[in-house]
């Protein structure tokens, strides 16, 4: 049995401040207890749609950012998807949102100062600045490639312009940097700076992309994977996806409490949304009964 | 404001009556971190099986109005690994555990109950008789009462005598009450109701079904009346047995409200999905509301909404009429 | 954004495929008040018994997560009452109506049916399969496959061969694709689900049933992942029988799910009394949704979320393999 | 078949304004439909809880005002008793508001300058001042008596004294004005002013006993009742009691139509809660096949 490595809390916070920033929108809640305990890569949990709501699944949001202010706060972007994410956009400065926090295992960073380059796709940009941080403060360089459908959904990219020794961004449509994806370009970039490692967050298939480019560089990928959640302590079982383990076993492993950072190469990209027939436990598999 | 939350599941004596549901709670540790699981009445395990089971590809969660869809398919790592790892951690934690077990076939249950038998730890075993009988065409044995009552009858004769054996009923029948009572004859000590009635959603941007396996168990407060329902059916039909309800329960008004219906013991499922520490926060508000309406020991309230029409509150209470 | 709505229920033809809901529009003047029912596909009756009734006692309505209990008794004036000034009233207005009918016995029905055969305006009978059967110790007939289906067919035997008999089902079964099966083999020209699975709630303050029927009927959101389920199970099985859907339909989003597990026509209750104008809000949006994602036809949506794995929408549309 | 009088239309409206008036609410909302139709006694339905919101059933509230502002609002008086008025309670001005109205059939004005008491029990007196205002316009002499558990509860005592020729208070804790209910002040009060009629909207014991003191005196009473309403439009038939027809048979009638205004003799006020066994339709009763 893996421990969580941090506690996570839940907390009623108040919302300081709300803000849109382009296709996004950004809510920073007073949340001290989790802003303490956040590493980067954490997630959190939101309650939505207020006490009389039918909607009770919790929302996951990586945390963008964490202030000391007020004790301790945490900003998230998010984009409106479904009722959950349209409610969150209605708060108002003031209002108090529930979270549970912070979740999932952080990104793990190197011991050595080597260099890094930090791929973001979508909203999921907004969960490397922190990293970025935290891997400068250790004498790590850090490049940015940061890509999106146009450019109103390219997250950051003036932060890690500010930030990055060099930040390529791509866009689907051209309006912004080159056209194309992240993947067109991460090859380039990472023989440009010569890469130790490579993180990223963004969509499933961006991250299968990019973890195919740093197993052909040979070098370590982490990916923090998304997957549809439930409960995000890892009670519920929704939200697994099939990684290999340290054992060479493919497990069905959560995402909420094993991931949502993984070893790029440990993740079974192809077998997702399936349980792959040499998966522990799979239905008639060899591996039946197997401890 | 100190009423007395004892409850008994047949001879065992739970601190209070909240627990957790079967498949909600993991292996208990992913809880832990946010209570002390021994303030809660007891903790009932995810449904264990023979083998390691990887479950249901994902998505495995559809959100409903006021519930959700899920299809796990029991994923679990297998009874071997059940007791050599998690109900050792249960148990040196005194965690009053249910342990739910899950098969395919009578004999399955039974040598599932055979290696519980001697394991420490073990305050009951549910039976979670919503699985497919695969020598019935994958018919689900909740949903025939003979199958279930062979299934009890077969578990109950190899668990040992002190821990009580609980039928757990699915609402997707046509007379809840007949199936119980098959149970009980059988051999049931308790029964838990209820198990996720099936139900379906249809992602409309891709036109298919939400769930990867089509179909999942409908669960959270949209059940609520469903469970009120069969609960206080077979609490009229069978006063005597001990039942733990479930079905949508978030705050202690709705575990009062299945313990009037005729529920000794309340678990808690989906609502810890939303609240880590729904269990806490729901006994807590059931002790208030207790407490408020003069009770001094949960027994007394125990099926109370059965009460005829004159008949008053205090009345039952003097008289001490509880069903326990 | 032109989209043939139309749709068949058996040989009649519907302008669209929004009808309300049996027991949800009273006599249709009420709803008459805020639009012309003209525009809605059909208009459904409250069940037609042949007595007047005065139903239940009060309360008859409690609010659950999402969806509410009913326990209304079916109240209403008696067939002939109906056919002398409720069933007129529609007919002199073109509205399309199916006329649901209860009884408690099969010579009822059966009378029942005999009844309407020669009245002007029935486009269709539903039978309310969901009452009591006074001859088989109160079981509901929709639970039962084999009184469900004698119902049907003794109704399709005295009906005129061009008014098609509607059997409405309940989800209180064990196996509904069974006693949809039942019914068609008895002959009915289509049908519809679901009806309310029954439900309870508990006033904690009164510590007593918050119906004074003790049960209910639950309706509304809550029920809708049910009603999906059972559509999709009933399609699946019998692709040819034209379904009416309904449970918890509030929007054209939960339209389109019912039509895409299997109905050709979409029935609205509960949403009524949130939303006078719920039908024709439905409709708009139904009709918005289809023609945003490229259908021509609402025919061609129906069933569409069965279509194997690979396949695509495009395919099933070109080679217009619709259920209809 | 009976035609609602007035036909009611939906509106999305927006608060005005929202005030505390001792223990109730008051929320102005302007909805320029409902307003033009309104007749005294009329009640609106709101929508509650906003997109999300598992409470589906209407709230149903009787009109306290109309004003001509903004081409017409509405205001209506309520207390929190559950979830749907816990929200309302919290709305504010700007906030918009789902009504549906004006509902059920008013209360009917006699054609004579008469002299008419008007009796209100809790925020039952939020009907009332409508009432008295047609009834004054008709030149009829109005006298009130308001009651409540407490001070706190008595809505409009101050309105009343401005309005009334006379006007009577009672509490029951005693609190303001006489210790004791409105039916133990009222054969007072009708005798002392001599009056030929009697409006009241209440609490339904309430409605039962003014309706026992007028039938004593043998002058009409006007009641507007309170039943559990899932529709407030006539279609649901949950909102149904024992009303006495002119053929001098009991039917369950619909409060939301065919009342919430009844003449008070006529409501079977002890059998309110059954199926009295004489009435049309009764299980087993007589007037099986009546048609
Ligand atoms: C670890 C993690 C981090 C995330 N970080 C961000 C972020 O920083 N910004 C952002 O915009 N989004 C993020 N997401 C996705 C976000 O959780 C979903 O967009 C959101 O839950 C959708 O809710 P909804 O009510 O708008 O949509 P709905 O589709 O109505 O949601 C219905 C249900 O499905 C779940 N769900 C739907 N889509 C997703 C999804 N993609 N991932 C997980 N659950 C989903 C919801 O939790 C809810 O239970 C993250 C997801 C995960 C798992
Ligand atoms: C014609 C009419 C006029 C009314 N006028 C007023 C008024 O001016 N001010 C005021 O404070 N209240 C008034 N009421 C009562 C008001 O409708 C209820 O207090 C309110 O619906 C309670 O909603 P809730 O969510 O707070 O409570 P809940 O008890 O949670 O409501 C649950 C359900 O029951 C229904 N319900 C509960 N109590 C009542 C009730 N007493 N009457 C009708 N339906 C009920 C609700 O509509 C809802 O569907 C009136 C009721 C009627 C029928
Ligand atoms: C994600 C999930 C997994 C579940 N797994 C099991 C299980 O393994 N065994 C079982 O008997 N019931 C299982 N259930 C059913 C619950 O124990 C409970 O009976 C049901 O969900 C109703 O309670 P709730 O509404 O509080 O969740 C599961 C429910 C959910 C939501
Ligand atoms: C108040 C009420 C009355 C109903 N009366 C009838 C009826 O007379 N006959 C019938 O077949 N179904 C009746 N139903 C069931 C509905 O027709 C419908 O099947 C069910 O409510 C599910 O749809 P909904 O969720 O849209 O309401 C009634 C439902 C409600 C809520
Ligand atoms: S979201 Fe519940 S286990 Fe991961
Ligand atoms: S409230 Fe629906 S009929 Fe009166």
């Amino acid at each position: 049995m893996r421990e969580t490595p941090v506690t996570p809390v839940q907390v009623t916070g108040t919302v300081l401040t709300t803000r849109r920033v382009d296709a996004y929108h950004a809510l920073t809640v007073v949340a001290p207890g989790i802003a303490e305990r956040f590493r980067p890569g954490h997630f959190v949990s939101v309650a939505v749609g207020g006490a009389q709501t039918s909607t009770l699944t919790r929302r996951a949001f990586s945390i963008h950012d964490v202030k000391p202010d007020y004790s301790g706060t945490v900003e998230f972007v998010f984009t409106v998807r479904g009722p959950g994410t349209a409610w969150l956009a209605e708060r108002r400065a003031r209002d108090t949102l529930d979270l549970v926090g912070p979740l999932g295992r952080p990104f793990p960073l190197p011991r050595d100062p080597v260099t890094c380059v930090l791929v973001g796709g979508e909203y999921g940009s907004a969960t490397l600045f922190t990293v970025a941080d935290a891997l400068q403060q250790r004498g790590c360089r850090v490049d940015f490639v940061l890509g999106a459908a146009s450019a109103d959904r390219v997250f950051g990219a003036l932060r890690a312009r500010r930030m990055g020794e060099t930040t390529t961004l791509t866009t689907e449509d051209g309006s912004l940097g080159l056209r194309g994806r992240v993947t067109d370009v991460l090859p380039g970039v990472i023989a440009d700076v010569r890469a130790d490692v490579v993180y990223a967050c963004g969509p499933m298939p961006m991250l299968r992309g990019v973890t195919a480019v740093a197993v052909e560089f040979d070098i370590p990928v982490q990916v923090a994977v998304e997957e549809r959640m439930a409960c995000g302590i890892g009670v519920c079982m929704t939200c697994v996806l099939p990684v290999i383990g340290d054992d060479g076993v493919t497990r069905m492993v959560r995402s909420c409490v094993e991931g949502p950072v993984f070893r790029g190469e440990r993740v079974r990209f192809d077998d997702v949304g399936t349980i792959p027939f040499d998966a522990l436990g799979a239905p008639g598999g060899g591996s039946r009964n197997v401890g | 404001m100190s009423v007395d939350m004892r409850t008994y599941l047949g001879h065992v004596e739970l601190v209070n009556p909240i627990i957790t549901a079967a498949g909600c709670a993991a292996s208990g540790s992913e809880l832990a971190q946010f209570f002390d699981l021994g303030r809660i009445g007891a903790l009932t395990t995810r449904s264990i099986t023979m083998a390691p089971r990887a479950g249901r590809p994902t998505p495995r969660m559809a959100e409903t109005p006021s519930g959700m869809l899920n299809a796990i398919g029991l994923q679990g790592p297998g009874v071997d690994a059940f007791l050599e790892r998690e109900l050792p951690w249960l148990a040196q934690r005194s965690v009053r555990t249910v342990v739910s077990i899950g098969g395919g076939t009578v004999a399955e249950y039974t040598a599932l109950a055979r290696r519980l038998t001697d394991a420490p730890g073990v305050s009951a075993v549910e039976v979670n008789l919503s699985c497919p009988n695969i020598e019935d065409r994958g018919r689900v044995f909740a949903r025939d009462g003979a199958a279930s009552a062979e299934v009890i009858a077969s578990v109950r004769s190899v668990m040992r005598y002190d821990v009580p054996v609980v039928a757990k009923l699915s609402p997707d029948v046509m007379d809840v009450v007949s199936v119980a009572r098959a149970c009980v004859d059988g051999g049931a000590d308790a029964l838990s109701m209820i198990n996720n009635p099936l139900g379906m959603s249809i992602d409309t941007e891709a036109m298919r079904p939400s769930l990867a396996a089509v179909t999942g168990g409908l669960s959270g407060p949209a059940i609520r009346p469903l469970a009120v329902r069969c609960v206080w059916q077979v609490h009229a039909a069978l006063p005597g047995v001990p039942i733990i309800g479930m079905g949508g329960v978030l705050t202690g008004r709705d575990a009062f409200e299945l313990i009037l219906a005729g529920a000794c013991v309340v678990a808690v499922g989906t609502a810890l999905f939303h609240d880590p520490y729904a269990c806490l926060r729901i006994l807590r508000e059931l002790e208030e509301l207790l407490a408020a309406r003069g009770f001094h020991r949960l027994a007394d309230a125990v099926g109370l909404a059965h009460r005829p029409p004159g008949a008053s509150t205090r009345h039952r209470i003097d008289l001490e009429e509880s069903s326990l």
